[in-house]
C-alpha cells in the first residue's frame, strides 16, 4: 500500500512531466507554422511534407501516450485505439490513392505558382489596386523582398 | 429456486432527484415495457418488430415479383411505385429485419452465454433499442405520405440529390437512416463492452461460445464502418437541404465519391448481416451432432479475418464505375483473398458433422440448408471477384441472385435456426417439430425456385431494378418461375407466423436443456428469471455444461493420452478456491437497477428533431413577397425553417441530461437461507462429480492474458496463436516447477 | 495505473473480468468510431483539394499566424485538463475547479477564433453553397467545432457539479473520461491543422 | 435423398449454361471483349463446381452416413469427440488459396487486357451521352449525331467516350462486351469490337421464323436501305422512373453498308411523301413546338434537347428502343408520352407545365387530337 506522502510527490512529478509535455508540444506547433516561412520554405516539397507529417505525429503520440494515459494504461485501449486508427487511416490513405486517378477538372480555381502570385500581388499594389482586396497576406509575404522559386 | 420464495427490496432513495425522477420497481404491463432495461425484455422488443417488418418487406417482395411476372406488364403497380417497393424492400430487409434480429440475439443470447447478469448499459441498450424503433418508423411513414424513398437502397448520389429526387422522400431515407445509424453504433458500443468486461469468471476469451465471438466481432465491424455511412448521408443531407456541393459535378464535386463512402461502409455492412448468423450455426451444430466444433479457434480466427479484410475489399461493388486498371485488379485480389477464410469456415461446420450423430430436428435443417446455400453464395461471390467478368454481371440478375443466397440462404436461414433453437430458452415451450419441418421444406424449395433461375437471367443480360422488360429478350418463363418459387416462401412465411402465435399460446412446456445443449446459457430455467444466475457460473472451459454434463467426454479422442485442450483439469479439480471469487453475494443481494423513462423520451425527441429536419419549409413560414423585400439574415432562415427539428431535439437533449441525472435506484433480489444451503450444495457435488473424474495432468488452456490486444491488433488470428502457445509453454514449464517444489 | 484508478470508482459493479471500468473502455471504443468518423470527413476534404471551380482559393483566405495561434491554444487547454485530472485525483478540488475552468475557458476561445475564422471567409466571399472547396471545409472545421462545444459543455457540467459534491476524488473517472474525450478533439485538431492549412501552401 | 436433389441443381447449372442464349445473353459472345469475359468466367465457374463438387458431395456424404434417427437419452453412446485437426486445417487453407490463385492470374490479367485500348489498330471514337431515359451518339470525327440507334463497322475496335448529362447510367451491349457507368464529372470510356466471323456463325444458327418482327429480329429486314445485324443493349444502373425504358440497338455493318449508313446520316431529311404532304406535316410539327426540341437537318426545327429526328421513318425501334417503329406505336408514344414512360421530359414539360400556383396543367399550346396525331405520324414515318 503506498502511503499519502509518495502519491503527493509522484503526482507533482507528473505535473512536471505534463508542463514538459506542454512546451514540447508548443515548440513543435511553432517549427511546423514555420516550416511555411522563408528560410525553412526553401526546402523541397518532399521534406516539407516528411516534416510536417513527423511533427503532426509526435505531437498525435505525445497526446496519445502522455496526456491520455495511455502508455501505462491497459493494452486494451491500445488495441481498441490501434485498431480505429490502422482502419480509418488505412481507408483515408486508399481513398486519397484511388481519387488521384480522377483528373482535376479543367476550370478548377488553379493553385496560382507561389511566385506568379508575388508578382500578381506586387503589380497590383503598383498600380495602385485596392490593397486590401487580398486581405490575406500569404505568410512569406510579410517579409518583402523574398522571391521563393518553387 | 423458484422465484417466490426472493424478496424484493427497493433500493434507499439517496439524493434530490430521486423524487423527481423515481425508478419503478419491476413494473407489469406496458409501462413495464416501455421502460424495460433488461436486455431479455429489450431483445424480445427487437425480436417482435423485426418480425413485423420482415412481413413488410416480404410483402413487398411478393409485389416486387408479381409485378415481374411476365414481360411487358404494366397494369399490377406504376413504374414509381415499382421502384417505391424495391428501394424500401431492400431497406427494410437489411436495416429493419436482418441487423435487428441479430441484435435481438445479442441483446438476449449473449449476457446469458457469457453469464453476465445484463448488459454492461442497460439504459443505453434500451436507448438504442427505441432510436430503432422511431426510426424504422420514420422510414416506413413516407408510405402515408406516398413519398416513400425511390432511388434504390444505396441511392447512387446525381440521383439522390434534390433536383432528380425532390420532396421528400429522399430526406425520410437520409435521416431515416442516421437514426438508425446511432442505434447500430450505441448498441455495439454496448456489446463490446459487456463481452470485453463482464464475462464470467474463468471465461477467458478461447473459451467463450462462438456466437458471443461473432457477436464481437460483428459489433467492432459496426463501430467502424457505421461512421462512414453516417458522412456520407450528412453530406447527401446537406446537399440536399442546404444545397452545398459534395457531390454536384458542375462545382467540381464527384458523385462517385458517395459510392466509395458508401461502400466503404457497405461491405463491412455486408459482414455484419453474415457474422451473426454463422455465429448461430457454429452454435447449433455441435449440439445436434453431439460432438465439439471442429476447429474451434479457427472459426473464431477466420472470423476475425474476415471482419478485418472487411475493409480492404469494398470497390468490388464498383467496378464498373472506371476506377483504372489499377485500382480494379487489386481489389479484385483482396476479394478473392476474403474467400480463403470463408472456406475455412464452410470446411469447419462440415468438419464438425463429420462423425457425429446428426439429429436432424428443425434447428439443425435450417443449419444443414444454411451450410449448402451459403456455400452456393460463396461461389457466386468468387465468381464477382473476377473483375473481368464483373463488368458483365454487375447490375444484372446475376448479382441478385448471388446476394439473396447469402442474405435469405445464410443470413435468414441461420436466423431462422437461431429462433428454433433459442426459441425454448427464451418463452420455455418447444416450437411444433412437424410445422417447422413443413416450414423449411416450404422455405427451401420456395427458396431455391425463386432464385436459383435468377442466375440465368443474370447471364442473360436482364439488369436490376428494372419495373418491367420487352418480350424478346425471353425472360418471361424463368421470370414467372421466379415468382412461383416466392409463393412457395409467402407459404412457408405464414406457416411460420402460424407456428410462433400457437406455441407461443398453447406450446409444450420445456425443461432448461431441451436439446442437451453446450453452453452455460442452457444451465438455468427458461424462461430465465429476472436476474439470470443466482450466482455467477465458474467456467472451466469451452462448452463447460457439456463437460459437467459428460465428464468422460473429456477424454474420449482419437488418441487416449493427448490431453484434450478444452477441458481445464486443474482448475476443476479444486474449484472451491475459485468459489469466493465467483458469487459476490454481498449482503444487500443482487441488485438490478430499475426502468427508466428517459431511453424512450431521448429517442422520441431525436427522431421527432429527425423528422422536423424531414419536414423542413425551406422558405420558413415567409411569404413569397416578403422574401423578395427583405433579405432574411440566413441565421434566423435557419431557426425557422428548422423550428419543429430544434423542439424535438430539444426533448431528446433534454431526455439524455435528465437520464444522466437519474439515481441508480432498482432493487435489491434476496433468497431466504433454505436456498442459501441448496445453493451450496450444489457446488459441492459438481466438486465430487470432478474428482472422480480420470486425474491426468490437462495443459492449462492457453489464457491469452490480453487477447482482445492480440485479436484486434494482429492482422491475422493464427500467428497470434503461436505466440500465446510459447508464451503459454514458459509459464507451464515454471507452473510445473512450482508444483514440483 | 489500471490498479489506482481502481479504488477511484464508487460503484464497485462498474469493474469488470477485466479489472477496468466499464465507462473508460465505452469511452475508447467510442474514440475509435469516431476515428473513423473523421477519417472520412478528412479524406473527403483530402479529395476535394484542388478541384473546386468558383470561389476563393485556400491561399487567398487562410490567416496562418491566427489559425496556428488557436492551435496552440486547443494544445494549452489539453495540457490544462491534464492538470484537472492530475487535481481530482489527488483529490485537491479546489485546483481542480481552477484547471477544468481554465480548459473550457481555453476551448471557448478556440472557438472564438473559428468564429471570426468564419466570418471572415464568409466576407471573403467563401460560402457553404457558393464552392466545392467552401462546402468541404465548412463541414469539416464545423463538426470538429460541434465536437469542441460538445466538449466545453461537458467541462461547464463537470465545474458546476463540483460545487454540488458531484466531483471527488472516488469519482475521479468521470473527469477522465471527460479528458480523454477533449484530447481526443485535440489530436483530431492536430491532423486537421496540418490536412487543411498548412498542406495549402506544400503542395 | 433430398440433397441429392440439390447437387442435380448444379449439374443443371453447368448444362443450362448453354441455354443461356438470349437477344443479350452474356455467354453468347459476339466480339473479343465478351469472348474473353466469358472465357475467364468459365475458369471460374469450372473452379466453383469443382469445389463444390468435392464439398457439396462430402457434405452430403456426411449427413447421409452420420444422420441419426434414434431417440437421444442421456445415456445413448456420445460419438467421437474430436476437435479438429491441424493438418487437414492447413491443407485445405493451402488448397484453397491454390484454387484462388488459378482465379487470380486470367482475372488480372483480362482486367489489363479488356481495360487498354488495342494500339495497332486505328480505333474510332464515339461520344456517347446519356440522359435522363435516351441515349445520343455523336462521332465527332464523322460529324454524325443520332439517338438510340446507332451503328459500328464490324471488325474494327470501338472507342465509346461515356459522359452522363444528369443521373448515373451504365452502357451495356452484353453480346459485345461488359458494361461501364456514365457517370456526370468523369470521363469514363470503354472499347468494344464485333467479330464479323461470330455475327455471321450466330446468323446462320438463327432460324428465318425467329428473325420475324418482335422475336429475334437479329438482322435488319430485307427491304432496309442497308443490311446489317441488330444488337441490343440496355443501360443497367439504376437511372429513375423509367430506367427500364432505356435502351438502345447498336447496329453492325460490313464496309460497304457502313459508308451508305454515314452518307446517309450526313444526309439532310427528305421525305418520300410528295412536298405539299410534308408541308402540312411539318405544319403539325411547327403548331406543337416540337422544333423547340427536336432537330430535323434541313427545316427550321433546331432543338438540340431532345432526340434527333433526321432520319426517325428509317429506325427500327422508337422510345430509346422500347417500342417498334410502327404507326401505331408512334401514334401512342407522341399522343400520350407519360405512358410509355413515366416521367419522362417530354411529357413533363412539354405537354404539361406547371401554372402559377405549382399545379400541374395541360400546356395549352400542345394538344395532338387524333386528326393531328396521324398527319405527325405519316410525316415522321415519311422521313427516311
Amino acid at each position: 500500500m503506498h502511503h499519502e506522502e509518495d502519491k503527493e510527490v509522484r503526482s507533482l512529478s507528473q505535473v512536471a512531466k505534463y508542463t514538459i509535455t506542454a512546451l514540447i508540444l508548443g515548440i513543435i506547433t511553432a517549427i511546423e507554422v514555420l516550416v511555411l516561412y522563408p528560410p525553412l520554405a526553401y526546402a523541397g516539397d518532399g521534406v516539407k511534407i516528411a516534416l510536417l507529417g513527423f511533427l503532426a505525429l509526435t505531437k498525435f503520440i505525445l497526446v496519445v501516450a502522455l496526456f491520455m494515459h495511455l502508455w501505462h494504461d491497459n493494452p486494451l485501449f491500445t488495441g481498441i485505439f490501434t485498431l480505429g486508427m490502422i482502419i480509418g487511416a488505412g481507408t483515408l490513405v486508399a481513398l486519397v490513392a484511388l481519387f488521384s486517378y480522377y483528373p482535376k477538372p479543367e476550370n478548377a480555381v488553379k493553385h496560382p505558382p507561389l511566385d506568379d502570385m508575388y508578382e500578381m500581388r506586387y503589380k497590383e499594389k503598383s498600380e495602385g489596386a485596392d490593397y486590401d482586396k487580398h486581405a490575406m497576406v500569404a505568410p512569406w509575404e510579410s517579409v518583402p523582398g523574398v522571391r521563393v522559386t518553387v | 429456486m423458484s422465484s417466490e420464495n426472493m424478496r424484493i427490496e427497493p433500493a434507499p432513495e439517496v439524493g434530490f432527484f430521486d423524487k423527481i425522477f423515481p425508478r419503478q420497481v419491476q413494473p407489469s404491463g406496458l409501462i413495464g415495457w416501455l421502460t424495460t432495461i433488461d436486455h431479455k425484455r429489450i431483445g424480445i422488443l427487437y425480436l417482435v418488430t423485426a418480425l413485423f417488418w420482415f412481413l413488410v418487406g416480404g410483402l413487398e417482395a411478393i409485389m416486387i415479383r408479381i409485378q415481374l411476372h411476365k414481360p411487358e406488364y404494366q397494369d399490377f403497380v406504376s413504374a414509381e411505385t415499382y421502384n417505391q417497393l424495391f428501394t424500401m424492400h431492400g431497406t427494410t430487409m437489411i436495416f429493419l429485419v436482418i441487423m435487428p434480429l441479430a441484435v435481438a440475439f445479442f441483446n438476449y443470447i449473449m449476457p446469458l452465454q457469457i453469464g453476465a447478469r445484463d448488459v454492461a448499459f442497460p439504459r443505453m441498450n434500451a436507448f438504442s433499442y427505441w432510436m430503432f424503433f422511431f426510426g424504422s418508423v420514420l422510414i416506413n411513414i413516407s408510405w402515408l405520405f406516398g413519398e416513400a424513398p425511390n432511388m434504390s437502397w444505396v441511392g447512387y448520389s446525381p440521383l439522390t440529390n434534390s433536383t432528380y429526387t425532390p420532396g421528400h422522400s429522399g430526406d425520410f431515407w437520409v435521416v431515416g437512416l442516421q437514426i438508425l445509424g446511432v442505434s447500430s453504433i450505441v448498441g455495439a458500443l454496448n456489446f463490446i463492452t459487456t463481452i470485453v468486461n463482464m464475462r464470467a469468471p474463468g471465461m477467458t476469451f478461447m473459451r467463450m461460445p462462438v456466437f458471443t465471438w461473432m457477436t464481437l466481432i460483428t459489433a467492432l465491424l459496426v463501430i467502424l464502418a457505421f461512421p462512414a455511412i453516417t458522412i456520407c448521408l450528412v453530406e447527401l443531407m446537406f446537399d440536399r437541404l442546404f444545397h452545398t456541393n459534395f457531390f454536384e459535378a458542375s462545382a467540381g464535386g464527384l458523385p462517385i465519391l458517395w459510392q466509395h463512402l458508401f461502400w466503404v461502409f457497405g461491405h463491412p455492412e455486408v459482414y455484419i448481416l453474415i457474422l451473426p448468423p454463422m455465429g448461430m450455426v457454429s452454435e447449433i451444430l455441435p449440439v445436434f451432432s453431439r460432438k465439439p466444433l471442429f476447429g474451434y479457434p479457427l472459426i473464431v480466427g477466420s472470423g476475425a479475418a474476415i471482419g478485418f479484410m472487411g475493409f480492404t475489399v469494398w470497390t468490388h461493388h464498383m467496378f464498373t464505375s472506371g476506377m483504372g486498371n489499377i485500382a480494379t485488379a487489386a481489389f479484385a485480389l483482396t476479394t478473392m483473398a476474403i474467400a480463403v477464410p470463408t472456406g475455412v469456415k464452410i470446411f469447419n461446420w462440415i468438419g464438425t458433422l463429420y462423425k457425429g450423430q446428426l439429429v436432424m430436428s428443425v434447428p439443425m435443417l435450417f443449419a444443414l440448408g444454411f451450410i449448402y446455400q451459403f456455400m452456393m453464395g460463396g461461389f457466386s461471390g468468387l465468381m464477382h471477384a473476377n473483375a473481368v467478368h464483373d463488368l458483365q454481371q454487375h447490375d444484372s440478375y446475376f448479382v441478385v441472385a448471388h446476394f439473396h443466397y447469402v442474405l435469405i440462404g445464410g443470413a435468414l436461414f441461420g436466423t431462422f435456426a437461431g429462433i428454433y433453437y433459442w426459441f425454448p430458452k427464451v418463452t420455455g415451450k418447444m416450437l411444433s417439430e412437424s410445422r417447422g419441418k413443413a416450414m423449411f421444406w416450404f422455405l427451401f424449395i420456395g427458396f431455391n425456385l425463386t432464385f436459383f433461375p435468377m442466375h440465368w437471367l443474370g447471364l442473360n443480360g436482364m439488369p436490376r431494378r428494372i419495373y418491367t422488360y420487352a418480350a424478346r429478350n425471353d425472360w418471361g418463363d424463368l421470370n414467372l418461375l421466379c415468382s412461383c418459387g416466392a409463393i412457395l416462401m409467402a407459404i412457408a412465411v405464414i406457416i411460420f407466423y402460424i407456428d410462433l402465435f400457437m406455441t407461443a399460446k398453447a406450446g409444450k412446456a420445456c425443461g432448461p436443456d431441451p436439446w442437451d445443449g453446450r453452453t452455460v446459457e442452457w444451465t438455468i430455467p427458461s424462461p430465465p428469471p429476472v436476474y439470470n444466475f443466482k450466482e455467477t457460473p465458474l467456467v472451466h472451459s469451452l462448452d463447460d455444461f457439456w463437460y459437467k454434463k459428460y465428464p468422460e467426454s473429456a477424454h474420449i479422442d482419437e488418441h487416449d493420452d493427448e490431453e484434450s485442450p478444452y477441458y481445464d483439469e486443474e482448475s476443476s479439480m479444486h474449484p472451491s478456491d475459485h468459489v469466493d471469487h465467483g458469487h459476490h453475494h454481498d449482503e444487500h443481494g443482487i441488485h438490478m437497477p430499475g426502468g427508466s423513462w428517459f431511453p424512450l423520451i431521448a429517442a422520441f425527441g431525436f427522431a421527432l428533431g429527425g423528422f422536423g429536419i424531414i419536414m423542413n419549409d425551406p422558405t420558413g413560414g415567409y411569404s413569397a413577397e416578403y422574401l423578395a423585400e427583405y433579405d432574411v439574415p440566413a441565421l434566423t432562415m435557419l431557426v425557422h425553417r428548422f423550428k419543429f427539428a430544434l423542439v424535438g431535439g430539444l426533448i431528446g437533449v433534454l431526455g439524455v441530461f435528465a437520464w444522466s441525472m437519474e439515481p441508480i435506484g432498482g432493487y435489491n433480489i434476496h433468497f431466504d437461507d433454505e436456498d442459501e444451503k441448496a445453493g451450496t450444495e450444489a457446488v459441492k457435488e459438481s466438486k465430487k462429480a470432478s474428482k472422480k473424474a480420470a486425474k491426468e495432468a490437462a495443459k492449462v488452456e492457453p489464457a491469452a492474458t490480453e487477447p482482445a490486444k492480440e485479436e484486434a491488433k494482429s492482422e491475422d488470428a493464427e500467428a497470434s496463436e503461436d505466440k500465446a502457445d510459447e508464451k503459454e509453454a514458459d509459464k507451464e514449464s515454471d507452473s510445473e516447477k512450482k508444483e514440483e517444489e | 495505473m489500471a490498479s489506482h484508478a481502481g479504488h477511484l470508482i464508487e460503484n464497485p459493479h462498474e469493474i469488470g473480468s477485466t479489472g477496468l471500468p466499464h465507462r473508460k473502455i465505452l469511452m475508447w471504443l467510442f474514440l475509435a468510431s469516431d476515428c473513423m468518423f473523421f477519417g472520412a470527413l478528412i479524406s473527403t476534404y483530402l479529395i476535394y483539394r484542388g478541384r473546386s471551380v468558383s470561389g476563393p482559393t485556400p491561399e487567398e483566405i487562410f490567416d496562418i499566424p491566427l489559425t496556428s495561434t488557436s492551435s496552440f491554444v486547443l494544445l494549452m487547454s489539453s495540457y490544462l485538463m491534464v492538470l484537472a485530472l492530475a487535481a481530482v485525483e489527488r483529490g485537491d478540488i479546489g485546483k481542480f475547479r481552477i484547471y477544468c475552468l481554465g480548459t473550457a475557458f481555453f476551448g471557448s476561445i478556440f472557438l472564438g477564433f473559428q468564429v471570426y475564422e468564419f466570418s471572415h471567409f464568409y466576407h471573403a466571399g467563401l460560402t457553404l453553397q457558393g464552392s466545392l472547396f467552401g462546402s468541404s471545409f465548412f463541414v469539416l472545421t464545423g463538426t470538429h467545432g460541434c465536437h469542441v462545444a460538445i466538449g466545453v459543455l461537458w467541462l461547464l457540467t463537470l465545474f458546476f457539479y463540483s460545487f454540488t459534491g458531484g466531483v471527488t476524488q472516488k469519482r475521479a473517472l468521470d473527469t477522465e473520461i471527460a479528458g480523454l474525450y477533449w484530447h481526443f478533439v485535440d489530436i483530431v485538431w492536430i491532423v486537421i491543422f496540418v490536412a487543411v492549412y498548412l498542406l495549402e501552401y506544400i503542395i | 435423398m433430398p440433397k441429392i436433389l440439390r447437387s442435380l441443381l448444379a449439374v443443371m447449372a453447368l448444362m443450362t449454361v448453354g441455354c443461356v442464349d438470349g437477344v443479350q445473353s452474356t455467354l453468347d459472345p459476339l466480339g473479343p471483349v465478351a469472348a474473353r469475359q466469358m472465357s475467364t468466367f468459365m475458369v471460374t465457374l469450372w473452379v466453383s463446381l469443382g469445389i463444390f463438387a468435392v464439398v457439396g458431395s462430402f457434405l452430403v456424404y456426411c449427413i447421409a452416413k452420420f444422420r441419426y434417427s434414434g431417440e437421444v437419452t442421456p445415456d445413448t453412446p456420445l460419438p467421437e469427440q474430436g476437435h479438429g485437426s491441424a493438418i487437414t486445417e492447413i491443407a485445405l487453407i493451402l488448397i484453397s488459396v491454390g484454387l484462388v490463385g488459378v482465379i487470380a492470374l486470367p482475372t488480372v490479367q483480362g482486367v489489363f487486357w479488356v481495360g487498354t485500348e488495342p494500339e495497332n489498330e486505328e480505333v474510332m471514337v464515339i461520344e456517347v451521352t446519356g440522359q435522363q431515359w435516351w441515349w445520343k451518339f455523336d462521332y465527332p470525327d464523322l460529324g454524325v449525331t443520332c439517338a438510340n440507334e446507332f451503328a459500328i463497322p464490324a471488325g474494327k475496335p470501338v472507342r465509346f467516350n461515356l459522359k452522363s448529362a444528369d443521373v448515373q447510367h451504365s452502357f451495356w451491349i452484353p453480346r459485345l462486351g461488359g458494361k461501364m457507368d456514365l457517370l456526370p464529372g468523369q470521363d469514363n470510356w470503354l472499347w468494344l469490337e464485333a467479330d464479323p466471323a461470330l455475327l455471321a456463325a450466330n446468323n446462320d444458327q438463327l432460324s428465318t421464323a425467329d428473325n420475324k418482327e418482335g422475336m429475334r429480329f437479329e438482322h435488319l429486314p430485307d427491304d432496309y436501305p442497308f443490311q446489317g445485324y441488330v444488337l441490343y443493349g440496355q443501360c443497367a444502373e439504376f437511372c429513375g422512373d423509367s430506367h427500364a425504358f432505356m435502351k438502345f440497338r447498336c447496329l453492325v455493318l460490313d464496309d460497304t453498308n457502313w459508308q451508305k449508313w454515314v452518307q446517309w446520316q450526313k444526309s439532310d431529311a427528305s421525305s418520300t411523301l410528295s412536298p405539299d404532304e410534308a408541308k402540312a406535316g411539318y405544319k403539325t410539327f411547327a403548331k406543337n413546338k416540337c422544333g423547340t426540341c427536336h432537330l430535323i437537318r434541313g427545316t427550321n426545327a433546331r432543338g438540340i434537347v431532345g432526340p434527333d429526328l433526321t432520319h426517325i421513318g428509317s429506325r427500327t425501334s422508337i422510345a430509346a428502343g422500347w417500342l417498334e417503329n410502327t404507326p401505331d406505336n408512334l401514334g401512342h408514344w407522341i399522343q400520350n408520352p407519360g405512358e410509355v414512360k413515366p416521367g419522362n421530359i417530354m411529357w413533363k414539360t412539354g405537354y404539361k407545365r406547371l401554372d402559377e400556383n405549382g399545379e400541374v396543367v395541360a400546356n395549352s399550346q400542345v394538344e395532338v387530337d387524333d386528326s393531328e396525331k396521324d398527319i405527325l405520324v405519316k410525316y415522321l414515318s415519311s422521313l427516311k
